[in-house]
């Protein structure tokens, strides 16, 4: 019988985990899976919470909104678990967000970007850890003006992610009195940006800003170098994911990026210890250093833990209020806080060069940080966000 | 008249239906499971309408789910916070779709029909995409689930919302089982045993297979705009063809051309996926397998596998290869 | 019995041509039958009779040629719009309904033929109606009693006299009947026989058929018309055309005129 | 505009190309047996992975080409004969929903062997760069593609055309039981053809691989188009589908310079219309199967 013992709950707090194990997203989902665990076993080793052990249930969403739906409502229903975590991709970030609204239990979106589940789709009981699209566009804006010019020529793909990134920068370039030279949609699943790339040529930027995700990224990236643009045009894009630069080809791995997080820099890290700790645990236990992704999973399951703990209940109402707007230090420099207003983490971003072979005989470092964005500073201002996210606590 | 093994079988599948949200617990599965069984055992009957009655190879109904799908989520989202009136226009929406394709499709039979609803199944798939301004594009749709009668009325919920598709799915396969014994039913039965005796007899089959389409997608669409309820979210890998052939799937796992064919496939199929998926991240090689086991050994289905039996003692001698989906199938060369 | 030359004949081909593929099926054929004509098809295998019916009965469009039925010009019309207009046909291997019953698939026809072919409904108070001509259809082919089994059960003859009740469901005054014999035995032979000319003699229909079998062409036709090679070699009462010599060695050697 | 036009109108042969070629392979298969081959993309996608690892061992590019294009197609052959000739005597929808069940199978095997995300697949040195024609530059690796599935157009129809095991298959799909009358093995004419299929679309794959990226869903994404090809040229006609892959193919490339944001319905709206006018497609012709 796989049934868990329903008198076990009682002692047991019991997280469930809601994860696109299979499908595209099966890397990074494996990354949130692996930090969540090591926090959980962590907390179990230091007794627990509130004394009492926990308990990871983990379940395969398909990279299905459908499936998540379902299987979020058989981890609430079947497994009877405290909270949810995990999603990447946006689209089952949101779907179980509403899941957890109904049955009022706290979800934190370990790793979906889109602006609406802290936005105008938000809920009390969600939360999120990784940045949102709008704090991935103003981060690397502000690195993207400060560091290579002024000067920008936008390239993104068709498609409602790509139309939301343009209008995360078309914001930010107004604040930093930037001259766009040009803008281009190329529709997903271009093969040839060859015609887009020889206009940038011709435009002259002092940065192409490319907005394209997976293959797109890949060919844009391949070609941009064969036309020999990167010798003569800064390349630059919202957010780098180190799972993916890993995956490609030496010639692809180029331009300017914002990350999340990273292992390696004085500039993400600085003296944190618990950084250098959680570095160290997770590299020698999974033999690969800890990505964003495995940030976003330990960070997500460590304070829901705390917040528990500090709310000294799994009420749902209590828990979010004790997560929300708590100020923590997180695997990086300076504190970091959901806040209040939508449940966003607020948290610093960086930029940085990705380049082709990894640096001081790691072969995984292949990512330089060169600047820092502090979290408050490119995330939309509470009081905008006000009027857009209504959070509806329960009386 | 029934035959009393009838009676005994419809009442078995009405009681264990009824009980569902009491037993699914107790196996330590969730009750919207049972939901999803019931709406994909509706879309899987609209499947079952063109294949199992009119031996129409379709392989696009996901989008008509899909359609329903978006078209109520966007009615309760956006106009009117109504159940009863979203699932109306859902349903409008994916037969009007069925009419706009149907034109296209009814000039063709076979693997080329096949191939037509693929194609245009995979229309509806683009458009959900790419059309991010009303449908969300690939992050999808969101709602929030609204009262029956809107207004100040109930909100249905959990084993609530499972018997009030229950009820509505019982209603539709009454109608179903209604129309494959009317004059209409006969008709299609016998386009797909032998269409062009059907036309020898002075039927205009292709008007026939026009309306057994609107049908298709009117069930199909009544699945979907349930379904995207049941979820609150609305999302275009619901139209893919993955879909589709998911849904052709549960057809034949069950039995293609019985009735209760598509609610036993619907309920192998999303248990044993939801199963699956929670022990080992290799489900879907599992899935794809039952499916090849099933298409090599079972191709009539578990219910095929009766009835099957049961016939060939009538007969005297036949191919024990027969299709279950005759003749038909393979277009002839006809003005 | 010849075609009334002062009046359009009932059924008119004209230099019909049908190829596939490069191979001339039927290469300009004429045909005229009178109302009420027993018309028979004789040709060896392979000489385009079959393809003939299928021109005429909207099976394929022929590639030229013109087909009218009372004057009217039917070559481009539709199969099923032919049936409406009182055409009938059968095929060589009997075209049933094999998994659904007799009753049933006599129904189906008489439906459409009373237009509530559409119903998704029950049949209410035509059903009595209908259910009244499925049994005189039936007794007309003498399988009354077969009424509730399933088409495939029935012997081959069965199945034959199945196919043409179900011709006669659609009320036609004409009826092509591609090779009604083949493949019986001799008592299913006479039945069928027996049936053909009650088509004619107590339905006042017109009959068109095809046939190998020459005692049946004999017994039956009017009018006879040979076939080879896509091309009419003869056409005339019977007796004339079995004695014909070009129709005796298009057939020589083949068993079918040994019954002449 | 030269500068601009001529990439891309390379860029549309190039992908009208691949079109054309998988979509003749998906033709062939279901001309000649009423396969619609759900599993043609996972058999591309399988002969990308299997260079792929040859030339991560050491192989040259042309050695992995070949290796991998044969290997797949061989194990075509055995899917064939194991699953999918067993089903020839039944109705079509079958042997369409096994390589449903097949490309379910594959897909998650790739991902388990060779995991989730794309790999880094690089066409080979002498091949990367650009070649400057006139004013314009073009991808090496894009002319590269041109000449081979050129090439490998050309020796299909010298096989089908000039050969006698080509005659017959030819003559097979066009009436498989005239041939079974006339006492030719049909089932080695079922297998080689199958077989031919898939040695299209495992050369496309590898081909796609350099140009698209390798991932366990590449060849799917490619297999709509070709459909749609088909659905565009006529079921069952080779001209068809090399004619309806590069108007596929061009009408996608050339929207995407005039109107972006039309380059992905483009495809669409072309068969909708052809559908409209002539319902068999552009050279569909009355075959068995209409």
């Amino acid at each position: 019988m796989f049934l868990p013992k329903r008198g076990a709950a009682a002692d047991l707090i019991v997280i469930g985990a809601s994860e696109e194990i299979t499908g595209v997203y099966a890397e990074p989902a494996r990354n949130e899976i692996r930090g969540m665990q090591l926090a959980v076993d962590q907390i179990n080793k230091a007794g627990g919470v509130l004394s009492r052990q926990v308990k990871l249930v983990i379940e395969d969403n398909a990279n299905n909104p459908g499936t998540a739906v379902e299987k979020a409502r058989k981890l609430i229903q079947v497994d009877k678990i405290n909270a949810l975590i995990g999603t990447v991709n946006s689209a089952n970030s949101q779907a179980t967000s509403n899941v957890c609204l109904e049955a009022t239990i706290p979800f934190v979106d370990t790793g979906g970007h889109t602006d609406s589940v802290t936005g105008q789709q938000c809920h009390w009981t969600s939360f999120r850890t990784c940045h949102s699209t709008w704090m991935e566009t103003h981060a690397t804006g502000y690195s993207i003006a400060n560091k290579l010019g002024k000067k920008w020529y936008y390239l993104a793909p068709d498609y409602a992610f790509g139309h939301s990134l343009l209008d995360g920068y078309k914001d930010i370039e107004k604040k930093l009195g930037v001259t766009v030279v040009g803008e281009d949609l190329a529709p997903l699943g271009t093969t040839d940006f060859s015609a887009y790339l020889t206009k940038v040529l011709n435009a002259k930027p002092d940065v192409l800003i490319i907005m394209q995700q997976g293959q797109d990224l890949i060919n844009c990236l391949k070609q941009a170098n064969s036309l020999g643009l990167l010798k003569r045009i800064a390349v630059a894009g919202p957010q780098g994911e180190i799972e993916n630069f890993w995956s490609l080809p030496k010639e692809a791995r180029v331009g300017y990026w914002g990350f999340e997080w990273y292992y390696k820099s004085a500039l993400v890290t600085g003296k944190n210890k618990a950084a250098a700790d959680f570095i160290k645990t997770y590299t020698d236990l999974y033999k690969q250093p800890p990505t964003a992704r495995s940030v976003f999973g330990y960070v997500t399951a460590q304070q829901l833990a705390a917040a528990i703990t500090k709310a000294k209940s799994t009420d749902a109402v209590k828990v979010s209020q004790a997560l929300s707007g708590e100020h923590f230090q997180g695997l990086w420099q300076g504190d970091a806080y959901y806040r209040d207003v939508d449940h966003q983490l607020i948290w610093p971003m960086w930029f940085g060069q990705v380049r082709g072979d990894g640096a001081g005989g790691d072969e995984w470092n292949i990512f330089e940080v060169v600047d820092s964005q502090p979290g408050d500073k490119v995330e939309k201002p509470a009081d905008d966000q006000k009027a857009v996210c209504k959070l509806n606590y329960p009386a | 008249m029934m035959k009393f093994a009838n009676v005994i079988g419809v009442s078995f599948m009405a009681v264990l239906l009824v009980l569902l949200p009491l037993l699914l617990p107790a196996v330590g599965l969730n009750i919207s499971l049972g939901t999803t069984v019931i709406l994909f055992a509706l879309a899987a009957s609209s499947v079952n309408v063109l294949l199992g009655f009119t031996g129409l190879m379709a392989f696009g109904n996901a989008a008509f789910f899909g359609v329903g799908a978006y078209g109520s989520a966007l009615f309760i989202a956006d106009v009117n916070a109504n159940l009863i009136l979203g699932l109306i226009v859902g349903t409008v929406c994916s037969t009007l779709a069925a009419a706009i394709i149907a034109p296209f499709l009814i000039r063709r039979r076979g693997i080329y029909f096949s191939l037509l609803t693929i194609a245009f199944g995979q229309v509806f798939y683009f458009i959900a995409y790419r059309w991010s301004n009303v449908t969300g594009g690939e992050d999808g749709f969101s709602i929030s689930k609204p009262p029956i009668f809107g207004g100040s009325s109930p909100t249905l919920n959990g084993s609530s919302y499972y018997y009030f598709c229950l009820a509505i799915f019982a209603v539709l396969l009454f109608v179903l089982w209604r129309i494959m014994r009317s004059p209409f039913g006969l008709t299609l039965q016998g386009i797909a045993q032998n269409e062009a005796r059907v036309r020898y007899l002075g039927i205009n089959s292709d008007r026939f297979i026009f309306v057994a389409l609107l049908l298709s997608g009117f069930v199909a669409g009544l699945g979907g705009a349930l379904y995207s309820v049941s979820i609150a979210f609305s999302y275009p890998l619901l139209m893919d063809w993955h879909q589709s052939g998911d849904f052709v799937m549960m057809v034949i796992l069950g039995g293609v051309g019985t009735i209760w064919g598509p609610v036993i496939g619907a309920a192998i199929y999303a248990i044993a996926q939801n199963v699956l998926s929670s022990f080992t991240p290799a489900w879907q090689i599992i899935i794809g397998g039952m499916f090849i086991f099933f298409v090599l050994v079972f191709p009539k289905g578990l219910l095929g596998l009766g009835a099957a039996r049961r016939r060939r003692e009538e007969e005297a001698s036949q191919d024990p290869d027969v299709a279950v989906v005759p003749a038909g199938l393979i277009e002839g060369r006809q003005p | 019995m010849t075609a009334n030359a002062n009046a359009a004949p009932f059924l008119r081909a004209k230099d019909v041509a049908l190829s596939f593929g490069g191979v001339k099926a039927v290469a300009g054929v004429d045909l005229d039958v009178a109302e009420r004509e027993i018309v028979a098809i004789i040709g060896p295998n392979g000489a385009g009779k079959t393809s003939f019916f299928n021109a005429l009965s909207g099976f394929f469009y022929p590639d030229s040629g013109t087909v009218t039925l009372r004057g009217q010009d039917i070559t481009r019309l539709r199969n099923f719009e032919r049936i409406r207009l009182g055409m009938s046909r059968t095929f060589q291997t009997p075209s049933i309904f094999a998994e659904l019953t007799v009753r049933e698939n006599i129904m189906m026809g008489l439906q459409a033929q009373a237009n509530v072919a559409f119903s998704m409904r029950g049949l209410g108070a035509r059903g009595k109606e209908l259910a009244g001509r499925v049994d005189e259809l039936l007794d007309f082919v003498q399988l009354r009693s077969m009424k509730e089994r399933q088409v495939a059960t029935l012997s081959h003859g069965g199945q034959r006299l199945v196919e043409i009740a179900m011709s006669l469901s659609t009320s036609p005054s004409c009826v092509l009947l591609d090779e009604p014999t083949a493949g019986l035995a001799a008592a299913d032979t006479t039945r069928i026989m027996e049936v053909v000319r009650d088509l004619h003699d107590r339905l006042g229909l017109t009959v068109i058929f095809v046939e190998h079998n020459m005692r049946f062409v004999s017994a039956l036709a009017n009018s006879v018309l040979c076939m080879n090679r896509g091309k009419v070699i003869a056409r005339g009462t019977p007796a004339a055309v079995l004695s014909d010599a070009q129709v005796r060695e298009a057939y020589l050697g083949s068993e079918e005129i040994v019954n002449v | 505009m030269i500068e601009h036009l001529a990439p891309e109108i390379v860029n549309g042969i190039v992908l009208g190309a691949f079109y054309a070629i998988i979509a003749i392979g998906l033709s062939l298969i279901m001309n000649l047996t009423g396969t619609i081959n759900l599993a043609h993309g996972s058999f591309m996608t399988l002969a990308g992975y299997l260079a792929f690892t040859l030339m991560s061992r050491g192989s040259n590019f042309w050695f992995a080409l070949a290796a991998s294009a044969i290997c797949t197609a061989i194990i075509g052959l055995v899917v064939e004969r194991l699953l999918i000739s067993p089903l020839y005597k039944r109705v079509p929808l079958y042997s369409l929903l096994l390589t449903f069940g097949l490309s379910l199978v594959f897909e998650e095997v790739f991902r388990l062997i060779w995991g989730p995300s794309t790999v880094p697949f690089s066409a080979p040195p002498e091949l990367s760069g650009a070649t400057q024609i006139g004013d314009v530059f073009l991808p090496t690796y894009r002319l590269f593609i041109m000449v081979a599935l050129v090439v490998v157009m050309v020796a299909l129809l010298v096989f089908l055309y000039r050969t006698r095991l080509g005659l017959r298959l030819r003559g097979a799909v066009q009436d498989a039981e005239m041939l079974a009358a006339l006492g030719t093995n049909t089932q080695l004419l079922y297998m080689t053809n199958f077989g031919l299929g898939i040695l299209l679309a495992a050369i496309a794959g590898v081909l796609a691989a350099g140009l698209l990226g390798l991932g366990p869903t590449m060849g799917n994404d490619l297999l709509m188009p070709a459909f749609i090809t088909v659905v565009i040229g006529g079921m069952g006609s080779l001209a068809g589908s090399i004619v309806g892959g590069l108007l596929v193919g061009l009408a996608i490339s050339i929207t995407t310079l005039y109107l972006p944001a039309a380059s992905e319905v483009i495809m669409y709206v072309l068969m909708a219309v052809v559908l409209l006018i002539r319902p068999r497609g552009l050279f569909g012709e009355e075959g068995i199967f209409g």
